[in-house]
């Protein structure tokens, strides 16, 4: 289990590393929110591993699951409100990287910036 | 019992990402991402018993219902870029 | 063997990251992210979290896939430039990655019941909501009313992006719609691939209903209403990509998704305020009926529908944004 | 009580020959050389892996709820996965990819390109 | 008024929140814009009563749902939040009052109802932020007011708005997901999301490494979306091509809310408990800061366009107000304090007479207004007060937070000296822009003979910014009582 944990942060971390990159590095405005995707992805899996039990059930009562250990709802719920919070500003995004391509005619952000020089 | 079908359908997912990572062709690619799609909800039920938890089923419902909403966007996007570029959208850059 | 899974999952999900910035066609990007999302549903599903696998299924998996394939139709696939100035991002990126991995790597309570985590605030929320509130998913009674007001804030973050998006890409068109589209006057959609069609057409009220149920069964199981909104959305998104997304307007007008969109809001904070008028505070759902355990049903189950009814909304308006511009 | 070891057992017999398709398309998705052949591989052990593993698991459950959503994946499944095979590889046609493979084992009509 | 007394903290909220939706339904521009500005004065209303309840009671809180903290969401307003709490409402109602013709020139009308939803959007969030007391929950409203900005940001008639609330949207994120991983760690360690709760925990658990980790992480997320040098890169062209009135808005308090959840974490939640975070903050906030008033100041005075040389300055007064924060002692932080209100005050009053000359000259740049004061005297005399606050003239309220932070600067030793030699040469950098400015507009040759004075709609705000400068720097004292009573808030020494 102590291998397991290890390694969720361990993904964690490349993963934020990963879209971090992406929104850092690219010039490309659709990759860059991309990467914010990922970068936003890497942080609900610190979340949900962090409120997970071992041997928990999910935390939603049955029958028979009466007395069992559950798993933390809290960081469930947070995550649940952070994924909407996500998608909400990429669908922003994407709206402005449209905008951007109808009076620029491109989405490379050097080239935007080549034509604002100008 | 469950856990041959678990490891064989981990097993083909792996196989099917190295497909849509290799390519070579779009088809190619969202070939891998249906496959996937489809294996998501087998996991997803065999896991539901798996953890004993068979009211799970809901989800690998809704992941049989959305994966063909992609596909059918993919398609329209096909449409569209083909009336855009007349026919080249194979073209692939990786 | 539930650890190999979950570590295995785990491998594909950081191959398929690095693949998804590595591509350079950014339609494979959104593929490769596609299955990120599945992925990471998986996950997810594993770490006991079926709501958040259902709700990443349908909003990671489903629309977000729909909504960048409209941004791609409506600008290019192609990513041209590379990167200029590498060494320095990376550089970045190193730093804050070994913050994180000092933040965190000593940490040993993944998983432990005796951490911090699970022991401070977790249990009285299991604990309440079998005595205050009796419904069987604790992540619904945390999230519409122990958490109320969060959840009454991310209603009104996606309400924020509907009306934004509306607001940039809502009424002009930037691109005249009769100049691409397809030739001979041929409807949009996606008229003629025959068997998609017919499939799609049956799947579509299924799909519908199965919506409501999650929205209904959220006390019950995993689900709620932004999954349900997803749901519904998606659904009549498969509609407009059938049969154009005109025919999806007259089933349902601008106008009456702007009216979802205020409407749901509207309804989560009126629940809210009537909770005040009641003699309770905001989002007091006790005091709505005599019974406090009802009250509190009564309260969520309406608030669910609130936030339903603002998410179909959003997401359909913000699909027919792109949709309208001329070409999806 | 023998019929229930029965049941485990048929069931068992059933998931693993659906593991097992599956894995093969899989195996065949990455392996063959073309698109088409791909596909063929990918889409039918889709159609037939998922039939024998539900199947498997309808045993597990029952007579009950689960079993019911388990029909509806099938169902779900049955009718999805090959209507996208089918859309995909008429897309790849309409695009201009030809089943370069097939051609040079038997040189079919050209009047297959048509849709 | 007893009866609705309780709810207040809700209200704070509530009442601009659920006007947005209304709003857009609405199809009547002018109709949406009063709504908005009703809305906005009632919110104003609401801060103003909050205020009076804080400097008679103290602390209010507020139970959402009435689940008591940690496990539902608390409210809680005290000294600082109060007083954020008028700078931001007030901007609001201000700019909302001198919109309607503005805005009128920047933006179609068919658009408007939703531009002012997202207004509301905009400060809701923003309140929300200030009022609660609840870690997460100040991601959430972040992300409204975020969100919300970058529609009104990319509502700017000139196309370059929208590059430049692009890399606003991918910066302010990333900022939003760092705090989001500084919270992680935090309630990873405490199990806790409730401010209050979290101070208590944090001492039990004794071990600092990942706390100090968590409040890096929290301090640049902030300080990209305070725009804190130099993490400031998105702010000149954001404030630049935005709508005017959305710039006097946000250049008065958008930036400040950042600030505030920054020290309200960093002050409350980690010095207080763990050790070594003070010094830490002081060795990268202190020399940041000093930079970012040298620097800024010094671009400042080579910029040409009239609203980007206000946005640069911008970066330079939170530069002063950071090193006010950097001193970590009460004076210190009341100068900090005190300069948040007092330059949302100058600033607002500068960028509300930059409407008022945008009505006139489209493009605001300096070549462009020559001579322009003979023909908008009314204008130019305000931009000149605001100028002069700006600066810290005795008289004004810029004076007084100047005053404060030298004799903050004072009581920090021989830093303080060198400290108290760079707030005057920045001053002096002030007089430079401001000075470039101000000739070019009453000596510089006429260069634009159409120029009218502005309508009243849009000068008599400005005019009360303008007397509202003059009138807290002739009677300081409800800010100068409510900053240090919020400064012994964050200092721990305070109720």
């Amino acid at each position: 289990m102590e291998l397991l944990g290890l390694y969720h942060y361990w993904v964690f971390a490349i993963l934020l590393m990963t879209g971090f990159y992406a929104v850092v590095a690219k010039v490309n405005l659709i990759k860059k929110l991309i990467g914010l995707t990922l970068f936003q992805a890497a942080v609900f899996l610190l979340y949900i591993s962090v409120g997970m039990v071992e041997g928990g059930d999910a935390p939603i009562f049955t029958a028979d699951n009466a007395d069992s250990l559950f798993s933390n709802p809290l960081p469930q719920v947070l995550i649940l409100t952070a994924i909407v919070v996500g998608i909400s500003t990429t669908a922003l995004g994407l709206a402005i990287v449209v905008r951007i391509n109808e009076v620029y005619g491109t989405i490379e952000e050097d080239e935007i910036q080549e034509i604002d020089r100008r | 019992m469950f856990y041959a079908v678990t490891i064989a359908l981990l097993a083909t997912m792996a196989l099917a990402l190295a497909r849509a990572i290799m390519g070579p062709t779009v088809y190619d690619r969202v070939l891998a991402v249906n496959m996937i799609g489809t294996k998501t909800v087998l996991l997803m039920s065999v896991i539901s018993f798996l953890f004993g938890r068979p009211d799970f089923l809901d989800l690998a419902l809704v992941y049989a219902l959305i994966n063909f909403i992609g596909v059918l966007a993919v398609l329209e996007f096909f449409r569209v870029r083909a009336y855009d570029r007349s026919g080249d959208s194979e073209a692939d850059g990786s | 063997m539930t650890v190999v899974f979950s570590m295995f999952l785990l491998t594909l999900l950081l191959i398929t990251a690095i693949a998804v910035v590595h591509a350079g066609n950014l339609f494979v990007a959104v593929m490769l992210s596609g299955i990120f999302s599945l992925l990471l549903a998986l996950n997810f599903f594993l770490l006991d979290a079926a709501d958040v696998a259902l709700t990443e299924a349908a909003v990671g998996a489903g629309i977000s896939t729909v909504l960048f394939l409209g941004a791609l139709s409506l600008t290019t696939d192609r990513e041209k430039s590379p990167s200029p100035h590498r060494l320095l991002s990376l550089a970045i990126v190193a730093v804050t990655t070994l913050a994180v991995i000092m933040g965190t790597l000593d940490k040993p309570s993944f998983g432990d019941p005796e951490a911090p985590v699970q022991v401070h605030v977790a249990p009285w929320y299991l604990e309440t909501t079998r005595e205050a509130i009796q419904i069987p998913n604790v992540v619904t009674a945390v999230l519409s009313s122990f958490r109320g007001y969060d959840t009454l804030g991310e209603v009104f973050v996606v309400f924020t992006a509907g009306i934004g998006v509306l607001f940039l890409i809502g009424r002009h068109s930037g691109t005249k719609p009769q100049d691409i589209g397809p030739p001979h006057g041929e409807p949009s959609g996606l008229r003629h691939y025959l068997i998609p069609r017919l499939i799609g057409r049956m799947l579509v009220p299924f799909i519908m209903l199965f919506g409501l149920y999650v929205q209904f069964h959220g006390e019950y199981g995993p689900g709620g209403g932004f999954q349900a909104g997803a749901i519904i959305a998606a659904s009549i998104i498969l509609y407009a990509l059938l049969e154009g997304e005109k025919r999806a307007l007259q089933v349902l007008p601008r106008s009456v998704l702007v009216g979802m969109i205020s409407g749901g809001a509207l309804l989560y904070s009126a629940v809210g305020v009537a909770g005040m008028l009641m003699g309770g505070n905001f989002l007091d759902y006790s005091v709505l009926l005599d019974d406090p355990v009802k009250g509190q049903q009564i309260g969520i189950i309406l608030i669910e529908a609130g936030v339903g009814i603002t998410v179909t909304g959003v997401l359909l308006s913000i699909f027919h944004a792109f949709a309208a511009r001329g070409r999806f | 009580m023998n019929l229930a070891y029965l049941l485990d057992i048929l069931s068992w017999i059933l998931m693993t020959a659906g593991g097992f398709f599956v894995f093969v398309g899989g195996v065949g998705a990455l392996r063959m050389p073309d698109l088409y052949t791909r596909m063929h591989a990918a889409s039918v052990t889709d159609t037939v892996g998922p039939m024998l593993v539900v199947a498997g698991l309808l045993l597990q459950s029952g007579l009950s709820l689960p079993s019911v959503k388990l029909l509806g994946i099938l169902f779900f499944l049955l009718l999805t996965g090959p209507t996208a095979s089918n859309a995909l590889a008429s897309a790849a046609l309409l695009a201009g990819k030809n089943p370069e493979y097939a051609r040079r084992m038997d040189e079919p009509a050209d009047g297959e390109k048509a849709e | 008024m007893s009866a609705l007394q309780p709810h207040l903290p809700a209200l704070q909220v509530i009442v601009p929140m659920l006007t947005a939706p209304l709003v857009a339904l609405l199809r009547e521009r002018q109709f949406s814009w009063l709504v908005t500005t009703a809305a906005s004065l009632c919110a104003f209303a609401v801060a103003i009563a909050l205020t009076m309840v804080v400097l008679e009671q103290g602390t209010i809180s507020y139970e959402m749902g009435s689940w008591p903290p940690p496990f539902g969401i608390a409210l809680s307003i005290d000294a600082v939040s109060a007083l954020l709490l008028l700078v931001v409402t007030g901007a609001s109602s201000l700019a909302l009052i001198a919109g309607a013709t503005s805005l009128q020139a920047q933006c179609e009308s068919d658009r408007q109802p939703l531009f002012y939803a997202a207004w509301l959007l905009a400060l809701a969030g923003l309140c929300g932020i200030l009022v609660t007391a609840d870690a997460f929950n100040i991601f959430v409203f972040m992300e409204i007011s975020s969100l919300a900005s970058y529609v009104l940001v990319a509502g700017g008639p000139d196309r370059r708005a929208l590059p430049a609330v692009f890399k606003y949207l991918v910066m302010g994120t990333i900022g939003a997901t760092f705090y989001l991983i500084g919270v992680g760690v935090i309630y990873l360690m405490t199990g806790t999301l409730n401010l209050a709760d979290m101070e208590v925990r944090i001492q039990q658990v004794g071990e600092f490494q990942p706390f100090l980790i968590a409040a890096a992480f929290i301090t640049v997320g902030m300080a990209l979306k305070a725009a804190i040098f130099p993490l400031h890169v998105w702010l000149p062209n954001a404030y630049t091509f935005a709508p005017h009135v959305v710039t006097v808005f946000f250049a008065a308090c958008a930036t400040k809310v950042s600030l505030y959840v920054l020290l309200r974490l960093d002050f409350v939640v980690f010095q207080q408990n763990v050790g070594g975070h003070d010094v830490q903050f002081a060795y990268f906030m202190l020399p940041l800061s000093v930079l970012a008033i040298l620097i800024a100041s010094a671009v400042a005075i080579f910029e040409a366009n009239l609203k980007r040389l206000f946005a640069w300055s911008s970066v330079a007064q939170i530069g002063y107000i950071t090193l006010g924060a950097s001193l970590i002692s009460q004076a210190g932080l009341t100068a900090s304090l005190l300069h948040m209100f007092n330059h949302a005050l100058a600033k607002g009053a500068l960028f509300l007479a930059l409407a008022c000359l945008a009505m006139s000259v489209a493009k605001l740049r300096v070549d462009e207004i020559g001579g322009i004061a003979r023909r908008m005297p009314w204008t130019m005399a305000a931009f000149v007060v605001g100028g002069l606050s700006l600066i810290g003239v005795p008289g004004t309220a810029g004076f007084i937070s100047k005053w404060y932070l030298i004799q903050a600067a004072f009581g920090a030793g021989s830093v303080g000296i060198a400290l108290i030699i760079i707030i005057l040469i920045s001053s002096l950098m002030a007089v430079v822009y401001i000075w470039r400015v101000v000739e070019t507009a009453y000596f510089g040759e006429a260069a634009n003979d159409e120029a009218r004075e502005a309508p009243l709609a849009i000068l008599v705000p400005t005019w009360i910014a303008v007397a509202l400068n003059i009138f807290f720097g002739l009677h300081p004292n409800l800010p100068v009582e409510l900053s240090s009573r919020a400064a012994a808030v964050l200092l721990g020494t305070g109720p």
